[in-house]
């Protein structure tokens, strides 16, 4: 069963359809599936809908697929840095679900464990709570959330084996791991492929079972707030 | 005189004490990393850290490593780095002893608003609702009145909240307030500000 | 001629797909990693690894490294660990391919049990009920008839349940039959055995 | 704020209590603390309920707890191998409830992770679901699980630095992480403290954060199923 693939668009060959959920990993701009968001692009699918926590720049990440009108949801966590966005939103053009960051993350994750939902304090008796199950639990109120269960996840890692085991480098790994668990199918660009044995069994952070396709690809990993100190000199 | 923001996000790490896992909010928080002088502190980033370090020197950033604020930041040995799912997993599980955070509004009750403005920009709460609802500790700092002079410790808040009954402690400019039973108390004055000075820029009770 | 356990495992074997995640459990299902051959199949064990290798050769057990049987096993070159949280998510969220299972009995409407004889030695369901409520395919292997000579394969189980409903087939000594709409249906039978054997040896609906 | 302590005694002083809820990590005897547990048959604290997936060898394991009659009630998946356990069961001195155990590691993460509850698949029409709140999620049928809140974790780990960063190895991981994570106080023992800056932020399964108290020693490390194959000769 080869999962290497040698381009993004020929690791989405028919698995993309319009209206679908797609979970994609990333925080911010970093660790985003910057090739396989292009590929789509490429592709045209319509109507998407993306589970993801940020939703790029105007220019770069999932922000590339609103200026094209490709995404009709967006289910995220926080928006800003994206003036198109905002516009589309603003005009109706765009559906944007809010999710408490971690309640997105634990969604994603539920999902990919199986579990359809589960109860959190966070967002209750904030408009976050409206419409959702309160339970009481030793005295305490939560709400329910559900678990996503996408039709796809893409995400970016650091290295690969060919079996798909997935290392992550630094604060790059953020919500890739969950996005990853919940797809039906997944899609993962690496920046490289290692050969088989040359992982650390005990240093894996996603196991190759998760994912399903596989690119090695160059990667621009597009800097957002570049934050610098000086060096004292001696 | 008040205080300015370094004396409040100086205040602010006196709540710090030895062995803590904190979380630092952006803005005049982010600042309170400078103060916490040799207190042995861990600090947070919800993006999948524990252990943040300080901005890289030039040349050395990397675009792997970054804040909950986007910034270029650095690790340290004590570091580890761990998925969202994990990291608001300890968020919410109350093993982050303390947040200190901005906000734009705190009611009496302890209410909190600081994620939307209706009407205006709409960003996202981000991690903020995780952050209270889950820590031990919440900690605002902020002015203690908006750029028109009204107060921004409210009797209830206006805007929409980010957590409900979820403040423990206020750090203003004029000094530092608790959310107890009934209301506000004052816990102590910015130096040269008198009580009744920060009664009167106090909308909420102060009991 | 009845299947002897190998010869059931090599039929088990049959049912596995290049690039399949498969569980196996204890007892004859562990033979039938004997009989995959040269397809890529990942056994997972569920105590945290995926990539599950041979027995180890002697003076090389590794207390650290023992499947869910609790023997000492190896790893491969493909091999990961993971915690039990992990393990278990990936079998209830239905990442793994199939599930390759002893049983006591299984009932025409794909009840299956497992785990329990009330009044005896109790010994607990370990990961059982998970795996039958969460891989895509739990494939049963086990004696046509217990030791009295009574049919495992019955209208209603009689012992305690491991899972509800979730059994797609059953390999046994005299052949292979599926859960259907109505009873068990009969896929094929072991070279020599009659259709009308199996159907005597059968409590259950067979359709 | 120091972590490390000198011997497994002193590493429990002050948190052990009649009556409380232990989580212990462990899968049959392959990593389970057993020098914590040692001391705590020392300590002589009575009446614990042990959440743990088994419960040791008659010797070796949770088993010194029962033979001394610490234990009150086990909440585990599979108690065999177990002689005494079962004496003091069928003779009703010790309560047992079943969990599968998938549901117990994830109760063990959820209590950790601050879920009150969540709904799973896994015992539906079993005397598992008896009593237990069901729910339908898309046409399934789902049953209520409740997070673990533990008084007082114990795990074992392979290496920690000081700050209690722990790494664990091969399949001894198992239950730990879930294990520490659902306690209020966690207390460690490994069988190395490295210096601090000597694990890869990457690769640790653990973070600190979650471990309170920590000990060094010289594990045991028993096999309970030696299995093993010949060396097949040139």
């Amino acid at each position: 069963m080869k999962k290497i693939y040698d381009t993004a668009s020929s690791a989405l060959d028919g698995v993309l359809q319009d209206g679908m959920l797609i979970a994609a990993g990333g925080f911010g701009l970093c660790g985003i599936p910057e090739l396989l968001l292009e590929a789509i692009k490429d592709a045209g699918t319509k109507d998407l809908t993306f589970a993801s926590n940020n939703a790029g720049v105007d220019d770069f990440g999932i922000g590339i697929l609103l200026q094209t009108r490709q995404v009709k949801k967006m289910i995220s966590s926080y928006v800003g840095e994206n003036a198109e966005f905002m516009r589309q939103y603003l005009s109706g053009e765009l559906e944007l679900e809010f999710n408490p960051q971690g309640t997105l993350a634990e969604r994603m994750r539920a999902g990919g464990c199986g579990i359809p939902g589960f109860y959190t304090k966070t967002g209750v008796g904030t408009v976050i709570a409206e419409g959702k199950e309160h339970k009481d639990f030793d005295g305490e109120t939560y709400i329910l959330e559900r678990g996503i269960f996408a039709d796809l996840s893409i995400v970016k890692a650091w290295k690969a084996d060919e079996t798909g085991n997935l290392v992550f480098r630094k604060t790059a790994r953020n919500f890739n791991p969950p996005a990853a668990m919940c797809g039906k199918v997944c899609v993962a660009e690496v920046e490289e492929i290692v050969p088989l044995g040359s992982l650390d069994p005990d240093s894996i952070h996603l196991p190759g079972i998760y994912v399903h396709r596989l690119i090695q690809g160059t990667h621009e990993k597009r800097i957002e707030q570049r934050t610098v100190r000086k060096k004292e000199t001696a | 005189m008040p205080w300015d923001r370094n004396q409040m996000a100086a205040r602010a790490a006196e709540e710090l004490e030895d062995g803590m896992y904190v979380n630092l909010g952006i803005g005049i928080p982010t600042l309170v990393a400078n103060y916490v002088g040799d207190k042995d502190i861990t600090l947070q980033s919800e993006n999948g850290m524990l252990g943040m370090g300080p901005f890289p020197f030039e040349g050395e950033e990397d675009a792997d490593l970054i804040n909950a604020g986007k910034q270029t930041i650095t690790e340290l040995r004590r570091t580890s780095y761990f998925d969202s799912a994990q990291s608001f997993g300890m968020i919410r599980g109350g093993k982050i002893a303390a947040a200190i955070l901005g906000a734009m509004e705190v009611a009496e009750n302890g209410d909190l608003a600081n994620w939307m403005i209706p009407g205006k920009l709409v960003k996202g709460m981000g991690g903020a609702m995780d952050l209270v609802a889950g820590v031990g500790r919440v900690i605002v700092v902020m002015d203690h009145t908006n750029k028109h002079g009204d107060s921004k410790l409210l009797k209830e808040c206006t805007l929409p909240l980010t957590g409900q009954g979820v403040v423990d402690r206020i750090i203003t400019n004029l000094g530092v307030l608790d959310v107890v039973e009934g209301g506000l108390k004052i816990v102590e004055t910015a130096e040269g500000v008198t009580e009744a000075e920060l009664h009167d820029a106090t909308e909420a009770t102060i009991v």
